[in-house]
């Protein structure tokens, strides 16, 4: 029998750690991977709701979240590839400028 | 307190599906106490484990034999009859062998990629039924370590993770035959799961069950007087079969598609810089996926273990497994007799047949499935 | 209490994981440290009765998407990442940011702790409730998702490929 | 069948087609030529080379247009030391021509041939790793069959030999 | 990134070794890097007499020891002037088609090996196996035969190896059919070939290539038949060519040239002429054991050969012959003595070697395993 805050509270944690890494990290992996820790967080706290409000369109939401995480992690990382061609980094800092 | 009791019973299982699962089952059937439960799920465990193990020594036995009939060999024969102990010597070459850890290698990885290879390798022999259940005593045992109604999934999960092993292996070795090998492995995997993941939806379709055991029932009896009711002739999912047989292939790394390891090119691929007890592991790994895929195979489109059965009961309850045993050698054979045929593709031919030819395929299979489907229903 | 347990130990693995994450300066160590917090995840899932969502975390998340970062980073031969100072802005704005995250979740924690609870496999999310739901009430958002992801892969295909040669060919 | 002599004497052989177009083109660039055991070998100017193997090669009734070889011989003592050996075939006469070029034994070179014939590239870095000749405008010269860091020119007469002989 | 492929790596045939600079899989520039094998033959040459040259032509194409055998000898023949039997022509025509099915079985078994197909390497080395046990049977060794000698052979064929031949040349055809089964007909093998490593015909000229690579690139050009030696204008065969210019198109030749080959054999086993095996110059071959040991003269000749050698009259000859990786050539120069002057080996696999960066930048990694698999290199020719 665990409260539902729980899952509520590891979710918010992961969330935050997303958020700090999303902040601190420098390399635009490292990036895009606190991206979807966020986005894993956030499944977690609807598959929580799904199950204290005994719906399944909690978990339904999840899955749509993972279908566009997918998508959404095939694109970035495509622009990841193409802008590590033009530009031969990867640390974000050097990458601020649109035009080379 | 007995409810409470059975309340954590039930929750223990919560990580290990195994044991959620089972305990349900076994709840439901004949309302066995825990140390029961637990002891017949260690000793299935066990046996299953010996036997995938065994298997896979003796499927490389096999092949070594099989190939080496086709190309006028004769294979291992000197050790013991027909070469049989040669797994056995092979086994204890590898353990004593010095383990050899290259001085340039990113250490952590580079150990624990192999392990992470045959781990999930042996995993997924956890929900694979391999027959009937049968009675002993009081005792009610299906023969599977247990019976999850997402049983397909899960395998599906845990092949999609073994990549792991090799697109690691191939980074942490930091050789430059390894990295190529471990980039061609992670690519063609999942291009290749997508295609093997579309062929298996045909079936689903028509069985309307992720578990395996439902899937196999489905398949009993026969057609038009004689035709068995498999998935392959029944379903139609001729195709299907002969999608996932390529998938298969793609998936497990066996030639046409072994480009990851393809010694004339990479040397030995994402394996280049492992040696002993380390490369042993991507060995077992490679041959129980080929063992896994073959049962899945067997149980999806095959008809599982279903076939005659005669004699007393005890006959009655083996025989079913006999016949689950048969479909996955002869599935075997047709890899290792595809290994004595065909040459490797090229790796951007691999890729378009892969997304140009299989997909479309796969996609265009399963709107007849559905179609099909829906208009019977 | 087993119960109990068990989301303790996944839970702990899944922040040791995130903060891992944060911590290693590695790209591909970070990349592992996510398989973990998402494996853990799956554990999660499977304690609130989601079998259907912890199967496609595993085979999604887990097999699929994580597997394209290491590839990526495998390809790129990403090496550690230099620290610098991050910007002033995200220094301004994010740390408030996440202290008021943090407060709330500890609000959250005070407040409604124990007011509700859940057992393992409270709400079994069969695949079969899921995928009527999924055809029935939420079949405009499902197709409008797969033209998302078709749109998504097509310009992942052409984003990818070189400019100058042929290529395209592979989608990874 | 027993041996002819060698023909050494350049009036008699100005029917070969070779000798002829050569002699049209630059009497002195043809130092002589011999007709021996039916080869025909014909001794160029060091300086022209590339141009008779350019003029060779577009021949338009026998093109010579495909090099077999390019080799070299050390008459150590004597002088000029060494012979640069080309042979020549015409794959549509089905008829070969040997080209020789005499050069000094002190800092031996000439011209490379590479560029008429991309195929002499290996070929002249063999001659240079093994007899030290050097030709100028070779895109690579390098020692192709010896260390980098080889010292000498084994195949030199002159060459240190050890133990049995 | 730079990839070293070689000089030990499972498919570059021995010791070569391939600078590779590569974009993912892309080859951008190959610069092959030759000499790990150079054990300097030439050099050595020098310092032996003329007969005790041969044993050493063995070691350079230990492919195809007998051709090179044969491109010596008959380069020193020339050079002496010597008139060759007819039994011994033929015999050495036979024994060299042989060699070359011998050698292209090789290159078929290892070629199909590099790119995947493991049984045809084996299927080839079991009709390999037959070929040498006939060179056993006639010079006693199985690889290095060195059976020509300068002025005819080493030995009468033995009792029975006539019979042995033409069992092997019935047997033969129905083999090659069994490799084509496996391989030509067979799409893996068609998208792995066909339209890979290509090099146009001009090329193929430019690049000095010769043998199969010259004629999978449409130059039908065989020194067997253009400019003819050691009796081979007696034979009939023909020339294959292919158009493409591409390892299909090498592949092809190859085989069919096998095919050719054989028949070859067939019609010297028909036609074998009765007759001496060796010339008459008693100055430079050996006598007959039961000459030696009944006639004073035979016994001073052997004893003179063997102790000063045979003095050959100055001069210098080039004498090619196609062997079955293109034209192979030996330069003999004579000054005189009973030591060669310079003895310098064309090699065809030199030449051929050099056109593999132009037929694989710009392709795949892959397609690199499959070009030096179709020009069939011998690193030991190579190096010499």
């Amino acid at each position: 029998m665990v409260p539902i805050s729980y899952y509520l509270v590891l979710s918010g944690i992961l969330f935050a750690c997303g958020v700090t890494g999303f902040l601190i990290k420098r390399n635009i992996i490292s990036i895009f991977m606190s991206i979807e820790l966020m986005l894993n967080g956030v499944n977690l706290s609807f598959v929580a709701f799904a199950a204290q409000w005994h719906a399944l369109s909690g978990q339904i939401f999840v899955f749509f979240v993972m279908v566009v995480a997918a998508a959404e992690a095939a694109v970035g990382l495509a622009i990841i590839i193409a802008v590590y061609r033009t530009r031969e980094t990867l640390n974000i800092d050097q990458v601020d400028l649109l035009k080379l | 307190m007995q409810e409470r009791g059975r309340d954590d019973l039930t929750s223990v299982g919560g990580p290990v599906l195994s044991a959620v699962e089972g305990t349900r089952a076994l709840l439901r059937n004949n309302a066995l106490n825990i140390t029961t439960f637990i002891i017949v799920s260690l000793i299935k465990t066990v046996l299953a484990l010996f036997v995938l193990l065994t298997a896979v020594a003796y499927t490389v036995w096999l092949e070594r034999k099989v190939v080496g009939h086709m190309q006028n060999r004769w294979g291992p024969t000197r050790v013991g009859p027909f070469g049989l102990l040669q797994p056995l010597a092979d086994g204890v070459k590898f353990l004593f062998k010095e383990d050899l850890t290259p001085p340039h290698v990113y250490k952590p990885l580079y150990i624990a990629a192999p392990m992470i290879a045959v781990i999930f390798a042996l995993t997924s022999i956890a929900v694979i039924p391999v027959g009937n259940s049968i009675t002993l005593g009081s005792l009610h045992i299906p023969l599977q370590i247990t019976d999850v109604n997402i049983g397909l999934l899960i395998i599906l999960g845990v092949t999609s993770l073994g990549v792991y092993g090799v697109a690691l292996a191939g980074w942490s070795s930091n050789s430059k035959y390894s990295l190529l090998g471990g980039l061609r492995a992670s690519a063609q995997m999942i291009s290749y799961e997508i295609s093997l993941g579309l062929s298996l939806v045909g079936v689903l379709m028509l069985t309307g069950s992720f578990s395996l055991r439902d899937i196999v029932d489905t398949q009993g009896g026969t057609f038009w007087g004689f035709i068995p009711r498999w998935n392959i002739f029944y379903g139609g999912q001729f195709i299907a079969f002969f999608i996932y047989l390529i998938s298969a292939y793609a998936e497990t790394n066996r030639i046409p598609f072994d480009l990851p390891e393809a010694e004339t090119e990479l040397v030995a691929g994402y394996h280049t810089e492992y040696s002993a007890m380390k490369f042993a592991m991507f060995f077992m790994a490679e041959y129980a996926n080929m063992i896994t895929v073959a049962a899945v195979a067997s149980l999806l489109f095959l008809g599982g273990w279903h076939g005659p059965v005669v004699g007393p009961p005890i006959l009655r309850a083996l025989l079913p497994v006999f016949w689950f045993v048969l479909r996955i050698f002869g599935f075997l054979f047709v890899y290792i007799w595809v290994r004595g045929t065909l040459p490797r593709f090229r790796y951007d031919q691999l890729m378009a047949f892969g997304w140009k030819f299989l997909l479309p395929l796969a996609i265009a299979n399963l709107l007849v499935t559905a179609l099909v489907v829906a208009l019977r229903a | 209490m087993t119960h109990l347990i068990i989301f303790l130990f996944f839970g702990a693995l899944c922040l040791a994981g995130a903060v891992n994450l944060l911590v290693q300066r590695h790209p591909i160590n970070s990349a592992l440290s996510l398989v973990v917090v998402m494996g853990s995840l799956a554990v999660e899932y499977l304690l609130l009765g989601a079998e259907f969502v912890a199967a496609v975390q595993v085979i999604v998340y887990a097999g699929a998407v994580m597997v394209l970062f290491v590839f990526v980073i495998m390809l790129l031969n990403a090496g550690e990442e230099v620290r610098t100072k991050g910007s002033r802005v995200a220094m301004l704005f994010g740390i408030p940011g996440m202290l008021v995250g943090s407060a709330l979740v500890g609000w959250v924690l005070i407040e409604r702790t124990g007011s509700q609870t859940v057992a393992a496999g409270a709400l079994p999310g069969a695949p079969r409730t899921i995928g009527w739901l999924l055809f029935h009430n939420f079949l405009l958002p499902f197709e409008v998702t797969s033209i998302l992801v078709l749109i998504a892969i097509m310009g992942a295909v052409v984003l990818a490929s070189h400019p100058d040669t042929d290529s395209g060919k592979k989608k990874s | 069948m027993p041996l002819q002599p060698a023909i050494t004497d350049l009036e008699q052989l100005k029917n070969h087609p070779a000798v002829a177009k050569l002699m049209a083109w630059n009497p002195a660039a043809v130092e002589g030529a011999k007709f021996d055991r039916d080869e025909m070998s014909i001794y160029l100017e060091r300086s022209c080379i590339r141009d008779a193997c350019v003029l060779l090669r577009e021949d338009a009734d026998c093109p010579f247009n495909y090099l077999a070889d390019v080799t070299c011989v050390d008459w150590f003592p004597s002088e000029p030391r060494f012979e640069v050996v080309y042979h020549l075939l015409s794959i549509s006469r089905k008829e070969r021509v040997r080209l020789k070029v005499r050069l000094e034994g002190s800092s031996p070179a000439l011209d490379s041939v590479t560029a008429v014939w991309p195929a002499a590239n290996y070929f002249e870095r063999e001659v240079f790793d093994l007899f030290g000749v050097r030709f100028s405008g070779h895109p690579y010269l390098r020692r192709l069959l010896m260390p980098e860091d080889w010292e000498g020119h084994p195949l030199r007469k002159d060459y240190p030999v050890e133990g049995y002989r | 990134m730079i990839l070293n492929m070689g000089p030990h790596h499972p498919s570059t045939h021995g010791v070569l070794r391939l600078i590779l600079e590569i974009d993912g899989e892309n080859i951008v520039r190959i610069m092959p890097d030759i000499g790990y094998l150079h054990t300097g033959i030439e050099k050595t040459c020098e310092a032996k007499f003329y007969q005790q040259v041969v044993p050493l032509t063995d070691r350079i194409d230990y492919l195809c020891p007998l051709t090179n055998n044969l491109c010596y000898v008959l380069a020193v023949e020339k050079l002496l002037g010597l008139e060759i039997p007819p039994k011994a022509q033929w015999m050495r025509v036979m024994l060299n088609e042989l060699t070359r099915i011998n050698s292209h079985l090789v290159w078929l078994g290892t070629h199909a090996l590099d790119i995947g197909a493991m049984t045809v390497f084996l299927y080839c080395f079991r009709e390999r196996e037959d070929i040498l046990r006939l060179f056993e049977m006639v010079s006693g060794q199985r690889m290095m035969t060195s059976y020509f000698r300068i002025g005819g052979l080493a030995l009468e064929p033995p009792l029975g190896f006539f019979e042995r031949v033409q069992d092997f040349a019935k047997r033969f055809p129905s083999k090659v059919d069994e490799y084509e089964n496996l391989l030509t007909g067979n799409p893996i093998w068609g998208m792995r070939t066909k339209g890979v490593a290509r090099i146009t015909a001009e090329d193929a000229i430019l690049l000095g290539a010769s043998g199969p690579t010259l004629r999978g690139s449409g130059v039908d050009f065989d020194l067997r038949r253009d400019i003819p030696y050691s009796g081979y204008e007696n034979f009939k065969f023909k020339v294959p060519v292919s158009q493409d210019g591409d390892v299909f198109a090498r592949y092809m030749c190859r085989v069919q040239e096998m095919r050719e080959s054989i028949a070859m054999v067939q019609q010297a086993v028909d036609g074998m002429p009765e007759g001496p095996i060796k010339a008459v110059a008693p100055k430079v071959i050996l006598p007959d054991r039961e000459m030696m040991k009944t006639q004073m003269e035979a016994l001073i000749y052997h004893f003179k050969i063997i102790t000063e050698g045979f003095a050959v009259p100055a001069g210098e000859v080039y004498q090619a012959v196609e062997s079955p990786r293109g034209e192979m050539g030996y330069y003999v120069v004579s000054d005189g003595t009973a030591k060669p002057y310079r003895i310098h080996m064309r090699s065809a696999c030199l030449a051929n070697l050099q056109a593999l960066p132009s037929m694989c930048e710009g392709r795949l990694l892959a397609d690199v395993v499959a070009a030096i698999g179709s020009i069939d290199i011998v690193l030991g020719e190579i190096d010499r």
